[in-house]
């Protein structure tokens, strides 16, 4: 079990803020090709995933990234602060 | 506290008065403000998601690297999140420093990193419409003068 | 009026707090603040000599340079001469700007110019002799980048 | 007639901020000339002219410029404002 969180547009295009996840993927591409397989929604979002950032327990990482020990993994589009 | 995350507005004059005046080493200081633009001139109000927990943790990352790399004496963060009305204050840094170029240099490394390395998002809702602020090329490339 | 020369102090707080507040096309703010420093631990008092009537010719021709260059909305010049202590304010300048580059960069140019360039002169009085600040050739090369 | 004035330590080592010159010299050069040639604190002052800025009539100029017009000279160490 994994906690998934999205930001920005990602969220609003999932429909959720977050979310339990179960799931045996080895990396974070493995999460998001498990995500993206399950519905339109999840397929829309990380359609492009060049467009996209992640986080791995609050720390950026890359999609090449693998999961094993982590809690917490967020998808967001780059950031836009400052 | 030399970082703050808030939804609350600040007050950047009373940031500036009670920043980096203890003692007589710091020679310069440089705060940077950061307003809501209306440049379409139909901007309702600016919404700005953030990351909590990460955020902090970011920041406080960001401003310790700077912090080593031009021996500050005094670092301040402060960025809002949530609702806010064009020309109202998003965020501020403050450094303060033996010499103004250590001040200068350290004020524009926080504020090229919290452009693209702290998890915010700003949303612009207009009169027309809403849209995310799209991240820009240039804020990413600035990085690299680092 | 952009641009003060004066024995009095000010509250470079209050400065922040009034400047470049209006209307919602500024996007940045810059604020920069000089301190006396006392490296020595033995600093009494710093004295600043200035050259009444071009140094406001002067700080304003920089300041019209900088406004030209970087299309500001805004932009202040407040600059002591007298008897000042250690930690006392010397002088600040703000800029505002749309961008957050262009008001870092014409707050440095406006220091880097007023450095060197505006009739100033500063002496150092400690508790073992009294003695005029040098210029460095770091300042006047700074100019060069501009 | 002119208007000499002196700044810093050129002030001090000629000791006065100010005075009226009645001059014939064409340049800058021509009247450190015959003001060195005055007395020793003024030679003391214009020892090394390559550590002196000028002013003339408030703006700053080159040893070699001419007098012709001008009103108000200033010498005066590099500035140290800021």
């Amino acid at each position: 079990m994994i906690d998934v969180l999205y930001f920005a547009w990602v969220r609003e295009r999932i429909g959720l803020p977050k979310e339990r996840v179960e799931t045996n993927a080895l990396t974070v591409a493995d999460l998001v090709a498990e995500l993206t397989a399950r519905e339109d929604r999840y397929a829309a979002a990380f359609a492009d995933v060049s467009a996209l950032r992640v986080a791995l327990d609050q720390e950026l990482a890359d999609f090449s990234a693998p999961l094993k020990g982590i809690r917490e993994v967020a998808f967001f589009p780059p950031m836009t602060g400052g | 506290m030399p970082v703050r995350v808030q939804a609350e507005p600040f007050d950047f004059g009373k940031e500036c008065a009670g920043f980096g005046q203890g003692g007589s080493s710091t020679g310069a200081v440089v705060a940077f403000l950061g307003r809501v633009r209306d440049d379409s001139g139909s901007l309702v109000r600016m919404e700005i998601e953030h990351y909590p927990g990460m955020t902090e943790k970011a920041i406080g990352a960001i401003a310790a690297e700077a912090s080593r790399r031009w021996c500050l004496n005094d670092v301040l963060v402060v960025h809002r999140h949530g609702k806010l009305t064009p020309g109202e204050a998003i965020m501020m840094v403050a450094t303060a420093a033996r010499h103004r170029v250590a001040a200068f240099e350290a004020a524009e490394f926080l504020m090229d990193y919290l452009k693209s390395r702290a998890p915010f998002w700003k949303k612009e809702i207009a009169a027309d419409g809403a849209a995310w602020v799209s991240a820009i090329a240039e804020d990413e490339q600035a990085l690299d003068r680092w």
